[in-house]
């Protein structure tokens, strides 16, 4: 029952890293801010936009290049400052700060005015549709706060002391941080300052647990009440073990292979071209991954196969796209030998091992059904921090990677991966693939006021990729939540859990 | 000598070495081995499980480190039962990737058998050798390697791996770069460990070289590095002997973390070591058998070298025969 | 009745390749207050009959026959319980080999306090003052500062005078002791003898007391009992065993014994059992360097050489107390001359030695050898030549000999390296010769150090030290732990070397017989400083120090043996 | 003495400047710390200006000389990850690691020690020979497995014993102790056997090993023909002749506990050192792994400083100045 004071113990297998709410993008961080600090706007479940601080917002009448956000009235922070417009004037310009890690996302942001306490003006370079997407992170600071504490900037790493929002934070969030020891112990109980209704859980007790098995046993032996990062393989056991439950929910997240499609000669290939710049080759590779069975074995069924490079919630996912063709060893073999590979070629396929459900796994069974159709793949698997700059600097021949969207909107996709690369656009954009009309089009979608065109351009770009066939998607990653059964906690797309929204009985 | 029952005088004046093999069965060493059914029994079982690992290809019904053969349905199949899938039975089961495990440990083996050996001979050598010459020599020669050791030690073997492999791929073309980690993995172990050995060494040197019969040997003109070798060496080789047949295990457990760091064998050849590692994220889940048969192939071998480890040292150490 | 009854003991060692019978049927008495001399063979198996009362004979080793009987019971075959409770407290024993018996990380005193506390029950304080009387009792100068040492600082007699108070601190009942003077002077030997007849006859303490030195068993004990190859050949009063000896092997002995009176051409050898006396040295001459030339220009010249030992640590170097173990000594050695060094226990001779063999630095002076001064050689290599020239053997043969090591490769190692010989079998056969020289047999060749007796690891030096063939001999007592009729081998070897090739001699003893016999010259050293040099024959005539006339005087004159047979040289 | 031991500090401070250069010239190889620092939405202009903020693309030696001016001055940086200050992180993390390491490696010496004198002195006795087995299965297996399975049995089965963290710990000035209370020594239990086990193992078995033949020598055989008891011969005269190479293992294991429990840390959530260090790795925390490995020179170098003068202290045979040990 919501009247008593309920405590929960909530594991996870990273802790966030810093309590400054702008200098880190980062999954654990943005969900442990999610419930000290607040954003503009948020999504539900299915990812659909939804009020948070801001009760309103639409495009300016006369001036499609400028956003008006209605701010909730009667919200304090912590410490008991109001929640005014000049804060959020404040976060956003902060936002902008080059030390900030979500610059990014407000690139198009030019200025940002306080037309009275509760509304706010953002000027945006040009036309900018979905720019409201883009604040689901941009969590709302207290001007004052962050002034006394001389927090003005978030955390340059050149500048040798701590800054005081590592540690501390000042949100108008529904749970206000009680005490923080990083890597540890993270506690946090209700703010009953807080405009919402009073949730069911009213303290918080976050501990990361790195370890798969360790997270696992703790919640086992009931040392934890909730666990996120459930390994796939032991949901079966978890949800079967009486007093335990699991929930389940698609993750915003694709994963896919792609290739250099541009170079002219590979840097690993045994055939002195580039068979990835041959239709037939990379249709042969479509042909040659069996989806199912990687779904059946690697991923025990949790995951969800698709034939296009993002999630269903993403604005311009069509049934249609996300079909996929049927392996086919044989149509393969023929096709490389067509392409002029008739026993096939050796290339490396670079692979993280840290990043993603089961990476390194789904790698090696694509090894295992490229060999069938004769291609010769090199399994090099290691960490992320390795393998992500091989794909930012363009060094790798063949690789795999997750890409979420959480803007929810194809563009963000087309932006970092289809886009030609260059200093501003195409920075994932590890296969060369470069085209004009693809490019003038891209662009053209940032500023499209008119959702029907836009949408229309958006499924053009989708036809032209798919068939190019830039990306070989693999499956939407599915995301798994453990907890007691007395709990729920529904699965958030974003993996952002939210226990302010949890039900306790 | 001084015998005074006839039939014992016989033996006295030994016989004139035979041939060399005659010769060696007839040496202490071997004869303690064969009155030892421990050692005998050990190094059966290292023998076997050595032949297996040479002759994989030949006595392996599978051929777990050719992914064109590999069904990825085959996946988790547990011991002599059918697969949900493809209804194929496979002895011990398979991991998951669809690797028959027995197979799988049969090829395993070769490599975590040379990884581990041949890191702990590089190790042991090198330790050895250094830990003679600093303490028998003494003076700065002692201190420079000493201080060697302590920026060694502040390494961890991930960090060197990284480097050695770092510095490999700089001069090591690409076409090479598969068999490169092999070596690449033998040399990073090998320079982890051989500090314990050096020190350990050293300091039993220390000892050994103020006693007479090394002053002896000094005087009758023997060079320093023959006295290391043949008088202080068997006389300090008791720790060397236990820190390396426990270190091996130790060497093919390194090498399957570094593989899983990128710097070793690709996961597409899995070595026992990295069987076991694939094993462990399925404890709960059910699947026992890949990671348990892996395990006891790795005891067994441990435990066989440690037996035989205790054993030579017995046998190398006349009072104890 | 009888104290300590050794009825028919057995001792076999089976090795692998043979059972090795250690003793044989032996059998002897101990009465209370009674000093009871076992002389014997070196290898003959008195250690091992001692080791067997106490219960520790060295794996393999075990009793095979016979009981051990301690005041009527019978102990030979009791438990190791059992016979801690005896150890130490009523019976004790005095080891052979005082270097290796000694623990090297503990001090003096900290042994002999942990000893004496556990069998009378002392505080810490007494047990020290105990301690420290107990080192002053055996004659060990600044017992204070002495027993807060390690055995490595002490000399080789010394550490003999502390396994000595060990075995005696705990008041036993029967004290077995084995060779407890063979490195001590006859000053300090009579007064440890002394001691021990003090204590047989006041405490009634019953004694076997196990020596090669007739003149020990004529004036100290009762009975005697004399062993040949692990069996008892006779047994009796003293004066009888001496006087009449019924036994060859007993006759033959006594005619062994060096006189000191008389100076013979060479030494007496025994007349008994199958070691007939091995003749010339022909082929052990053959390839030794030729080192004719002319006699008098010394070889070897040592110039007032000084050695310290520090001796109490302290952080300033200005605190630091050293001790003087030589101090400026010189002397020189002709070529082919024999120079004898003689002198208190702990008055330096093995460290001139080992100074002379530059195993010391010395702190002072200088060392010549055909004029090439090594003491500036630092370097092992530039050491080389010197030392293919010279060669040492060790005070204290056990811990001087490799225990990894086959007795064959011990000896053999000079040739290889020295590249005398070359093909293993001819190297085999030379190692073997010089073995059967020393009296051990070929069959030696294939055992280890620990599988022999005291004596017998001696002669292993000994034959090591003959193999590298060298001009210039270190003889620091070669032959402390041999019975005479060995002795007299051994030291004939050495005479023949001398005559025929020249060979140059250092010859530390304690026993002025042999001294007698071996040295063309002898030093005298105490306190570090050589008090006396002359020629043998003079310096026994009329001895100029005090401390040497002291020496002399108390040298044992063995009036009771008979004298027949012996070719006295023409002085 | 003094002078040997002003030597040794200034040998180690070369040695960490030594660690420092070898440092900064393989963390290219551990990764680019850009790549985790930003987030995906980051582009390239970002990377580039993040990475000349923090000098990465200046030469090795100029990062090496910053860090090793900065360092002078106590000034380690701030971690990237964290974006702490270095020295804080460590020290902060210091405590769990010391009080684990201290624990497991008592008990490892400990048990090492007893029961490698017991399997020496009852060398074919049957429970030797178990101890002398079992002991093996500890150490052949890897430290996750034995972490996982302890976790298993006795948080899981038993729920005994808590499967994560140190428990409550209580602030002494600034130390963090978890000794203080009961679930911190419960938490523990679990982390300090997985860790020793290892080391109990090899003390073990170094102990046997000696003691087997230090038991044959002359001077045993005379203290025994003292009538000393078994515990003064086999503690007091055999154990110590056997404790030059022990005391050498033991200090490189605790040194290695200290700086490398990365694994056991890890399966434990143990807030240790070790974990810092394998999370920074993986983040290529460039600061934090730099200051790290160099505490860690300095822990090795300390801990052989203190083997080197155990071992005069002893043996007394090696205080004998050089020129007369020979050599
Ligand atoms: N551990 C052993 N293994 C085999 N044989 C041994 C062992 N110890 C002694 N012996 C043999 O036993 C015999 C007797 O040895 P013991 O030490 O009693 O002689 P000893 O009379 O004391 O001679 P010495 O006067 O030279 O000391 C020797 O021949 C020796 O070779
Ligand atoms: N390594 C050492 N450290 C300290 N003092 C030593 C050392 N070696 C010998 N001494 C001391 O030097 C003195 C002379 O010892 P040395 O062994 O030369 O006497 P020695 O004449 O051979 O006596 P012995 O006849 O008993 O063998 C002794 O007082 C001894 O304590
Ligand atoms: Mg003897
Ligand atoms: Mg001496």
């Amino acid at each position: 029952p919501a009247a008593m004071a309920e405590t929960l113990r909530w594991a996870r297998s990273g802790d966030a890293l810093t309590m400054d709410p702008h200098s880190q993008n980062e999954g654990p961080t943005n969900t442990m801010h999610h419930h000290i600090y607040e954003t503009l706007v948020t999504r539900d479940n299915d990812g659909v936009l939804i009020p948070r601080l801001a009760t309103e917002w639409s495009i300016k009448e006369g001036d499609p290049t400028t956003w008006v956000f209605e701010l909730r009235q009667g919200i304090k922070f912590h410490d008991g400052a109001d929640f005014t417009a000049e804060d959020v004037v404040f976060s956003i310009n902060r936002v902008l700060e080059d030390t900030s890690d979500f610059k990014g996302l407000h690139a198009a942001v030019e200025g940002v005015t306080a037309v009275d306490d509760d509304t706010v003006e953002i000027k945006l370079s040009g036309p900018s549709p979905l720019y409201p997407n883009n604040l689901t992170n941009t969590f709302m600071m207290d001007k004052g706060w962050a002034e006394a504490n001389n927090v003005t900037k978030p955390q340059d790493f050149a500048n040798n002391e701590e800054s005081f929002a590592v540690r501390n934070a000042n949100g108008t969030g529904p749970y206000r941080l009680d005490s923080r020891d990083p890597g540890v112990k993270t506690e946090m109980s209700y703010f009953d300052g807080h405009w919402d209704d009073k949730p069911d859980v009213t303290k918080i007790i976050y501990t990361p647990i790195k370890e798969n098995a360790t997270r696992v046993a703790a919640l086992l032996s009931g040392e934890v009440d909730f666990v996120q990062d459930v390994p796939v393989q032991d949901i079966e056991r978890l949800s079967g073990t009486d007093g335990i439950k699991v929930t389940r929910g698609p993750e915003n997240r694709t994963i896919f292979f792609a290739y250099d499609m541009a170079s002219e000669k590979l840097r690993s290939a045994s055939v002195d071209d580039n068979p990835f710049t041959k239709p037939e080759v990379r249709e042969a590779l479509a042909l040659a991954l069996d989806r199912e069975a990687i779904q059946k074995v690697v991923m025990r069924g949790e995951s969800i196969p698709t034939g296009v490079q993002m999630p269903p919630f993403v604005n311009g996912w069509t049934e249609e796209l996300d079909k996929y063709e049927a392996p086919n060893t044989d149509r393969a073999k023929e096709l490389l030998a067509a392409a002029g590979y008739p026993d096939g070629f050796s290339v490396d396929l670079n692979c993280p091992n840290d990043r993603y459900i089961n990476d390194e796994a789904i790698c090696q069974a694509f090894v295992g059904m490229l060999a069938r159709v004769g291609v010769t793949a090199n399994l090099v698997s290691q960490s992320k921090t390795l393998h992500f700059p091989l794909i930012q600097n363009r060094e790798t021949d063949f690789y795999l990677l997750g890409w979420g969207v959480p803007p929810f909107d194809s563009s963000y996709i087309f932006n970092f991966l289809v886009h030609t690369k260059g200093d501003a656009l195409g920075g994932w954009n590890g296969s060369g693939y470069s085209n004009a009309d693809l490019d003038t089009k891209i662009k053209a979608i940032e500023i499209e006021v008119d959702l029907e065109k836009r949408n229309a351009i958006i499924a053009e770009i989708w036809d032209q990729i798919q068939e190019d066939r830039i990306f070989l998607a693999v499956h939407n990653q599915v995301l798994a939540y453990a907890m007691k059964d007395n709990i729920s906690i529904a699965v958030d797309p974003e993996n952002q859990a939210e226990m302010y929204f949890t039900k306790v009985e | 000598m001084t015998d005074i029952t006839p039939e014992q005088t016989q033996p006295a004046k030994p016989a004139r070495p035979r041939g060399r093999l005659t010769r060696w069965w007839d040496s202490d060493v071997a004869w303690s081995f064969r009155h030892s059914p421990v050692a005998i029994v050990a190094t059966f079982v290292v023998a076997v499980m050595s032949l297996a690992a040479l002759l994989a290809p030949w006595i392996a019904p599978y051929h777990p480190f050719d992914p064109a053969t590999l069904n990825l349905l085959d996946g988790f199949t547990p011991p002599m039962q059918e697969n949900q899938f493809t209804g194929n039975v496979f002895w011990l089961g398979t991991d998951d990737q669809g690797r028959d495990i027995f197979s799988a440990i049969l090829y395993g083996s070769r490599i975590s058998l040379f990884v581990g050996i041949s890191a702990v001979l590089f190790a042991m050598t090198l330790g050895v050798t250094l830990g003679l010459i600093a303490g028998y020599v003494g003076g700065w020669i002692d201190t420079l390697i000493m201080r060697v050791a302590d920026v060694q030690l502040s390494f961890p073997s991930i960090l060197i791996a990284l480097l050695v492999f770092g510095i490999a791929r700089g001069f090591i073309p690409p076409a090479y770069r598969a068999d490169m980690a092999i070596w690449v993995l033998i040399v990073s172990i090998g320079l982890s460990d051989w500090v314990q050995y050096a020190r350990t060494v050293r300091g039993a040197t220390l000892v050994e070289r103020s006693k007479d019969y090394v002053q002896a040997a000094r005087l009758i003109g023997v060079p320093s590095g023959l006295i290391m070798l043949r008088h202080v060496l068997p006389n300090v080789l008791g720790p060397v002997l236990v820190i390396a047949t426990i270190g091996l295990a130790l060497a093919i457990i390194t090498e399957a973390t570094l593989s899983f760091l990128g710097v070793g064998v690709p996961p597409t050849q899995p070595s026992l070591g990295t069987l076991i590692r694939i094993g462990q994220g399925f404890l709960f889940s059910g699947e026992w058998w890949i990671i348990l048969f892996p395990s006891i192939a790795l005891l067994a071998l441990a435990l066989a070298v440690n037996l035989l480890g205790d054993w030579m040292r017995d046998a190398l150490n006349p009072k104890l025969r | 009745m009888t104290l300590l009854e050794i009825d028919r003991l057995s001792v076999a060692f089976p090795t692998r390749r043979q059972t090795f019978v250690a003793v044989n049927e032996a059998s002897l008495m101990v009465e209370p207050g009674m000093i009871h001399g076992l002389v014997g063979e070196s290898g003959a198996g008195k250690s091992t009959i001692g080791a067997a009362v106490m219960g520790l004979l060295e794996p393999p080793g075990r009793i095979t026959g016979g009981v051990i009987r301690f005041q009527g019971e019978e102990i030979s075959g009791r438990d190791e319980q059992a016979m801690r409770a005896l150890r130490g407290a009523r019976i004790s024993m005095i080891f052979q080999d005082p270097l290796t018996s000694l623990n090297p990380l503990l001090t003096v005193e900290q042994q002999l306090v942990e000893t004496i506390r556990m069998h009378l029950k002392l505080s810490e304080a007494d047990a020290q003052k105990r301690a420290v009387e107990l080192i002053d009792r055996v004659g060990i100068p600044q017992p204070e500062l002495r027993v807060k040492q390690y055995p490595h600082q002490f000399s080789g007699g010394m550490r003999q005078r502390v396994v000595i108070a060990l075995a005696l601190c705990s008041e036993p009942e029967v004290i077995i002791a084995d060779e407890p003077t063979t490195a001590l002077d006859v000053s300090i030997q009579a007064q440890i003898l002394d001691l021990i007849k003090e204590l047989a006859r006041e405490r009634q303490v019953g004694v076997i007391l196990i020596t090669h030195d007739m003149g020990v068993i004529a004036d100290t004990t009762d009975r005697v009992t004399v062993m040949y190859r692990g069996e008892v050949v006779e047994s009796g009063t003293t004066e009888d065993v001496l006087g009449r000896p019924s036994h060859d092997y007993t006759k033959s002995l006594i005619a062994a014994v060096p006189r000191p009176s008389l100076k013979l051409r060479r030494f007496p050898l025994i007349s008994y059992g199958d070691r007939a006396a091995t003749a010339g040295i022909a082929e052990l001459s053959t390839m030794w360097p030729d080192m004719k030339g002319d006699q008098d220009a010394p070889l070897l010249e040592v110039r007032d050489v000084s050695k310290l030992f520090i001796q109490k640590r302290a952080w300033r170097p200005s605190k630091r107390e050293y001790l003087r173990a030589v101090d400026d000594v010189s002397f020189d050695i002709r070529k082919g001359e024999v120079f004898g060094l003689v002198g208190e226990s702990g008055s330096g001779k093995s460290t001139v030695a080992r100074t002379i063999a530059t195993l010391y630095h010395a702190n002072a002076g200088s060392i010549l050898f055909d004029g090439v001064d090594v003491t500036a050689l630092k370097s092992d290599r530039a050491l080389e030549s010197y030392r293919r020239q010279i060669q040492m053997i060790f005070q204290d043969p056990y811990s001087s000999l490799n225990p990894r090591m086959r007795v064959l490769d011990i000896v053999a190692e000079p040739m290889r390296h020295h590249k005398i010989e070359t093909d293993p079998g001819r190297i085999r056969d030379q190692v073997e010769d010089l073995l059967e020289r020393v009296g051990l047999g070929a069959s030696a060749a294939i055992k280890f150090p620990h599988e022999f007796s005291g004596g017998q690891r001696q002669r292993i030096s000994i034959a090591r030290a003959l193999a590298t063939r060298p001009r210039f001999l270190i003889c620091d007592e070669p032959t402390s732990a041999l019975d005479v009729s060995i002795q007299a081998q051994i030291l004939n070897i050495l005479k023949d070397l001398q005559d025929h090739l020249h060979l140059t001699m250092l010859f530390i003893s304690h026993d002025l017989p042999v001294v007698r016999q071996m040295c063309d010259r002898v030093g005298v050293m105490r306190h570090g400083k050589l008090v006396e040099l002359a020629e043998t024959n003079a310096l026994f005539e009329n001895p100029q120090h005090p401390y040497t006339r002291e020496l002399l005087g108390l040298m044992p004159k063995l009036e009771g043996l008979s004298t027949e047979g012996l070719e006295i040289e023409a002085a | 003495m003094l002078t040997f031991i002003v030597q040794r500090l200034f040998q180690a401070v070369l040695v960490m400047l030594v660690v420092a250069l070898v440092a900064f010239s393989l963390f290219r190889f551990v990764g680019d710390p850009v790549a985790t620092m930003l987030g995906q939405e980051a582009t390239v202009a970002d990377r580039e200006a993040l990475r000349d903020r923090l000098g990465l693309n200046d030469p090795i030696a100029a990062q090496f000389g910053r860090f090793v001016v900065n360092a002078a001055q106590g000034e380690f940086g701030i971690s990237y990850r964290l974006q702490q200050p270095v020295l804080e992180l460590i020290l902060e993390r210091l405590p769990a690691t010391l009080e684990l390491a201290f624990v497991s490696g008592v008990l490892a010496f400990v048990f090492g020690v007893v029961l490698g004198i017991y399997t020496a002195l009852r060398r074919d006795g049957v429970l030797s020979n178990i101890i002398m087995t079992t002991s093996l299965i500890g150490v052949s297996l890897p430290t996750f497995l034995i972490g996982v399975l302890l976790i298993w049995v006795f948080a899981v089965e038993l729920q005994w014993l808590p499967s994560f963290g140190r428990g409550e710990v209580v602030d002494i000035g600034g130390w963090k102790t978890g000794f203080l209370t009961v679930n911190g020594l419960q938490s523990l239990i679990l982390p300090a056997i997985t860790l020793g086990l290892y080391q109990m193992t090899l003390i073990m078995r170094l102990v046997r090993a000696e003691m087997l033949e230090v038991l044959r020598t002359d001077y045993i055989k005379f203290a025994r023909a003292r009538g000393l008891t078994d515990r003064a011969i086999n503690f007091g005269h055999a154990l110590k002749n056997t404790l030059v190479p022990v005391i050498t293992i033991t200090g490189l294991q605790l040194g290695s506990i200290i700086a490398f429990a990365i694994i056991t840390e890890t399966v434990f959530q143990w807030p240790g050192v070790g974990f810092l260090f394998i999370n920074s790795i993986q983040f290529v925390d460039v600061p934090v792994m730099a200051a790290y490995l160099i505490f860690i020179a300095l822990v090795f170098v300390t801990i052989n400083l203190i083997v080197d003068i155990l071992y005069f202290v002893v043996d007394p045979r090696l205080r004998v100045e050089r020129s007369t040990g020979g050599g």
